[in-house]
């Protein structure tokens, strides 16, 4: 049994790595929070002087432990953001250079999926469109231009760790390199209506020389 | 016993009851200016709308709602002595401005929409000018919504002086009527040079 | 100054002035409310887990049923289950009474703030009866999908056609209810700062009544722009105009900040009153006074403040700018320090008391231990932006709230239940059937919400009214974790029958209090008779402590109420 | 002032008296004031550079806002309480002006035609 599904894309590591990271240090932190918890219970029958009791936990004396704990909790969040920050301008903020550009636009209730024609170049007028079936090649960088066409929809592939919202009037350029061919499953994760839980779609990942003839095959259409 | 309880007492319930409306109510509004402000930075063509508002009228408007706050603050004045003639005579003159101000707002309305530039601003979009509709839209809600606040304060004001004077008690009331009049006031102090005198 | 006479039913229930029969009329309202929120809980949960089923007292859902079910749930649990319970019911039972005055400052606006939340329950219940369906845009409500008919794409014909549709109605609905909730928390503001018995200064005042406090001034704050934003979302859907319409210079996104510059500081709002209820709990039964009083208002305090500049991390992937994201980022993972030195806090209190395990207790102790151990840590996992990437609008989101919500609002409710039940029925609830209650309440709790975390990190999106097409979904151990979060999702709404017939059984036949403090506490609410009459005290209190004088050392009993010299 | 601020609870009456209550400005300076300063705002408005415009008159509505506060409100007699209020208003504007700057100023949308 696995817990997530089969990663497919040079980043989704990063993202695994940092899910695995935070629940290690939270499981330490429950451990200690659980026995933090369970102790005063069992200890409770426990014969106390009213002294004992009577804490009051004024200044910086009494709670010392307290601000311990924070600091340890704020060293621990400091941590996860140094390590998940890089990943975080390496997906989102930056665009490498880009081997292949397409267009995936959000329409009530279907993913239309626009590849550049024969002279290369997006929004021109020979680009050609496929509904529902996204081909990608294998190890390249591909640029998409997640656009929406009516209400607000969001591309995800959870086998490549990608997740976008497309809306309308707006055009939010994102990049992603599958690393392993095979079928995986594109899918809206925006209400969008009645349809939305049929909006889904297939990404196919191809070698090279098939996306080629795949393309070729689109031209022909 | 704390001392310092005193100084936070000593502020009269009605009068904190008005005050926290009124910082809730500048979020409300402040919230629009936000945006229309951010909008206007952003879309060039709305200077243009703007100057399809009538300027005059929106300056008397803004001299008429100065004026009635400087009302206001003479019949508090009198409702301290609760003189109770000069108390109605304020807010009379209170009263009458804020129903110029409506009445110069109603034609400024009529006028706008005679010249087509409409709430949803169908006739703009005809002409294939998306964006400015939006201007108009934004010039609708927020002068509408002051509008619907000068109607409610007029009112809060008249009631309250309408008790204060029947029954000679509760002048206090007088003042926290005449913040909320202040506030509105002060909104427009903010949305009349927004609207009408930034090209 | 008791010279109220005894008003009967009708009086009592609709015309009653009095802030103990407004917090009972706000109460029954909202039972109302979250049996209809429960039960489309359970009408979704079936269908996801049985697809083909027809459930039982409703049918075959469709997606557009779905999308409605799913949607008026939360609405209806976040609105009026959350605010109301926490703000209007509690405020309005504790407030007057704990800091020892006769009612609210303002009694007919009191009124008032119930008859706006009647109608704002009125045009809710009503939206679900409309033409079109009732509302399926989810609770969240994002326009251009809020503004239209959801993908009939009918057109309307006439204003009225526009305006008869459960958009509107949704959104007068929302826009009543903060009104009322607004008034109701200038009122609480007011009440407390002007109405405190003598001697009853800022810091004797018990921590339910700060919390419920901030948390209505940060409501007032917060909801400001969203009042402004329904406006203009109810002219886009009834007049045409382009607020949020990407083809009129209008942006979506728009919307989606208001809301939550509203919905986050509102989670807070939320999560606020029960850490009170838990303070007094908690110190009452630990026998212990309350540890770092002033550390955990002040932290309260930052807290609040912090939570206004953290509500995009619930857009991360939303297209807003990914910049912006990394500071919003920063401030989401520092907001959790001051919440982690409250729970502290809570815990140093506890911690070498001698605990009393009454049912208040119990629920006090699940709340802090679900909360910190599940729902706060995982807000770790989403607060990290990177992480969120792919967990956002997941069902491991679902869990997440869930964790978080569930054991505040519900949680924490049942414990001031549980507490103050006595206090103003002079009745006892059953204790048998109450532990049977929370038991059941807290395992089925878990065995619903745990499996969505499981479920999400498998890839499964929210707000699929079917989950079959999507094979990755179906693999082998996942339909079995959406059964199981079914069936434990059932018997935890069937469980929470136990706690209604309870309640109204105790109300009615329940044994007598034995005194009129029973819990021993050191609050003025316990320092009058049990129910407290029309005015709350014979004579008015005058206090010389703080409120979590437990155990002092110069007294011979473990208490010290605040109003003995 | 005899007035009865607090009504309810006998003892805790506040009956502020005429001097500690507030002083009484000269209402009619303050209103002078406002009229120069709109007048200043109207002129300014002629100028050419939309700028220079802006500022000036937000600059003169940020002065007026704040006399009509002080004076026709009372803000300067008012407790510390009143002032913190109204500073959370600004504060949760000014957080709601920087969050959503980025995102409605800085970013390209188009605007197509519906069809």
């Amino acid at each position: 049994m696995r817990i997530f599904p089969e990663n497919a894309s040079s980043y989704g590591a990063n993202i695994d790595f940092i899910f695995w990271l935070i629940t290690g240090v939270i499981t330490v932190a429950s451990i200690i929070v659980i026995f933090l918890i369970l102790y005063p219970l069992l200890t409770k029958n426990k014969k106390r002087t009213k002294k004992e009791m009577y804490v009051k936990g004024i200044g910086f004396k009494d709670l010392k432990l307290i601000y311990l704990g924070i600091f340890i909790l704020a060293v621990a969040d400091f941590y996860f953001l140094y390590r998940e920050m890089p990943y975080w301008t390496k997906i989102e903020e930056s665009l490498p250079k880009k081997d292949l550009h397409v267009i995936i636009m959000g329409r009530q209730w279907l993913w239309e999926f626009t590849y550049p024609g024969p002279d290369g170049k997006l929004y021109t007028d020979d680009d050609v469109k496929s509904i529902n079936q996204l081909y990608l090649p294998v190890n390249k960088v591909v640029h998409m231009d997640i656009q929406s066409y009516d209400v607000i929809h969001a591309v995800f592939i959870p086998n490549a760790r990608f997740k976008q919202d497309a809306l309308p009037g707006r055009n939010i350029t994102r990049w992603v390199k599958m690393t392993k061919t095979g079928k995986f499953p594109l899918t809206c994760a925006e209400i969008c209506g009645i349809g939305h839980a049929n909006m889904k779609a297939t990404v196919t990942v191809l070698s090279e020389k098939d996306f080629e003839k795949q393309l070729a095959k689109l031209y022909k259409k | 016993m704390n001392t310092s309880i005193k100084s936070w007492r000593n502020i009269p319930q009605a009068r904190l009851a008005v005050w926290t409306l009124i910082a809730g109510e500048f979020v409300v509004f402040g919230g629009l200016i936000v945006m229309y402000i951010l909008n206007r930075l952003k879309y060039e063509s709305w200077g243009e709308m703007a100057q399809h508002t009538n300027v005059i009228a929106g300056t008397i408007n803004t001299l008429v709602l100065l004026t009635s706050s400087y009302f206001v603050v003479k019949a508090h004045e009198a409702a301290i002595h609760k003189n109770k003639e000069k108390v109605k005579m304020w807010i009379w003159f209170t009263i009458i401005c804020a129903l110029l101000f409506l009445g110069i707002k109603s034609y400024e309305y009529t006028h706008e929409i005679m010249h087509g530039f409409t709430l949803p601003g169908k006739h703009l979009l005809a002409e294939g000018k998306h964006v400015e509709t939006m201007y108009w839209s934004f010039y609708y809600t927020m002068t509408g919504l002051h509008g619907l606040h000068v109607i409610g304060g007029a009112l809060a004001l008249f009631f309250v002086m309408r008790h204060a004077t029947k029954t000679g008690k509760d002048y206090h009331r007088l003042e926290a009527a005449g913040l909320y009049w202040h506030m509105v006031d002060i909104i427009w102090i903010f949305l009349f040079p927004l609207i009408y005198l930034i090209h | 100054m008791n010279t109220h006479k005894k008003h009967g039913f009708w009086h009592r229930f609709f015309f009653s002035l009095d802030h103990k029969d407004i917090g009972f009329q706000y109460m029954l309202t909202i039972f109302l409310m979250v049996s209809i929120g429960g039960f489309f809980a359970y009408v979704f949960r079936m269908h996801l887990a049985y697809p083909d089923m027809k459930v039982p007292l409703f049918g075959l859902v469709t997606n557009k049923d779905y999308n409605m079910l799913i949607t008026n749930h939360g609405l209806i649990m976040m609105m009026w289950l959350a605010l109301g319970m926490l703000l209007a019911v509690a405020g309005n039972f504790l407030i007057p009474i704990m800091i020892g005055t006769d009612d609210m400052a303002f009694p007919k606006l009191n009124k008032i703030s119930y008859w706006f939340f009647l109608i704002s329950v009125i045009l809710m219940i009503a939206s679900f009866f409309m033409k079109r369906g009732g509302f399926g845009g989810g609770w969240t409500m994002y326009p251009p999908l809020s503004v239209g008919d959801f993908g009939y794409n009918t057109p309307y014909k006439s204003f009225a056609d526009r305006f008869f549709t459960a958009n509107t109605f949704v959104l007068l609905a929302i826009t009543f209810e903060f009104i009322s909730l607004l008034m109701g928390g200038i009122n609480f503001f007011v009440t407390t700062l002007n109405k405190r018995a003598k001697g009853m200064t800022l810091t004797r005042m018990p921590m339910t009544v700060w919390m419920i406090n901030i948390a209505s001034v940060l409501f007032m704050f917060s909801v400001g722009p969203l009042i402004a934003g329904a406006f203009m979302l109810l002219l886009d859907i009834n007049v045409g105009t382009g607020f949020y319409d990407a083809y009129r210079g209008g942006d979506p996104l728009l919307w989606e900040h208001l809301f939550w510059f509203f919905g986050h500081p509102e989670v807070y709002v939320i999560l606020l009153p029960p850490l009170g209820f838990l303070a007094d709990i908690i110190s009452n039964n630990s026998r212990k006074p309350l540890y770092g009083y002033r550390f955990i208002l002040n932290l309260t305090l930052i807290a609040a403040i912090l939570s206004m500049m953290v509500w995009a991390h619930h857009q991360f992937v939303s297209g807003i700018d990914p910049r912006a994201a990394t500071i919003f980022s920063i401030f989401t993972i520092i907001i959790s320090l001051p919440f982690a030195g409250i729970i502290l806090a809570y815990i140093a209190t506890i911690w070498k008391g001698n605990l009393r395990l009454s049912l208040p207790m119990k629920w006090a102790l699940g709340s802090v231990t679900l909360f910190t151990l599940i729902g706060g840590f995982t807000g770790l996992y989403l607060g990290a932006a990177v992480f969120d990437i792919y967990a956002h609008n997941t069902s491991f989101v679902v869990a997440h709230f869930h964790y978080t919500l569930f054991p505040t609002v519900i949680f924490g409710s049942y414990a001031a239940f549980y507490y103050w039940f006595n206090k103003f029925t002079g009745k006892e609830l059953n204790k048998f059937w109450g532990n049977v209650h929370f038991w059941l309440t807290f395992i089925f709790f878990n065995g619903f919400a745990f499996p969505l975390f499981l479920l999400g990190l498998a890839g499964q999106q929210r707000r699929i009214a079917d989950y079959r097409q999507f094979e990755f979904l179906m693999q082998d151990p996942l339909p079995l974790y959406r059964k199981i979060a079914t069936i434990s999702a059932v018997i935890l709404i069937l469980s929470q029958f136990i706690f209604i017939i309870n309640f109204f059984w105790s109300m009615k036949k329940g044994k007598k209090v034995s005194s009129e403090n029973p819990w021993q506490s050191n609050t003025l609410e316990w320092q009058t008779s049990s129910p407290p009459p029309h005015g709350n005290f014979e004579t008015y209190p005058v206090v010389y402590h703080g409120p979590y004088e437990y155990n002092h050392p110069d007294r011979e009993k473990d208490f010290l109420p605040q109003n003995e010299k | 002032m005899n007035t009865n601020y607090t009504q309810g609870l006998e003892h805790e009456v506040v009956v502020p008296s005429e001097n500690d209550y507030h002083g009484h400005p000269n209402y009619l300076k303050v209103y002078i004031s406002l009229l120069v300063l709109f007048a200043i705002s109207v002129v300014a408005s002629l100028l050419h550079n939309p700028l220079i415009i802006f500022f000036v008159v937000f600059a003169v509505s940020v002065i007026k806002g704040t006399l009509v506060l002080l004076y026709f409100m009372h803000l300067k007699w008012e407790p510390l309480l009143i002032w913190i209020l109204l500073g959370l208003a600004l504060m949760a504007l000014a957080f709601l002006i920087i969050g959503l700057y980025p995102d409605i100023v800085l970013t390209h949308r188009y605007v197509v035609p519906k069809g």
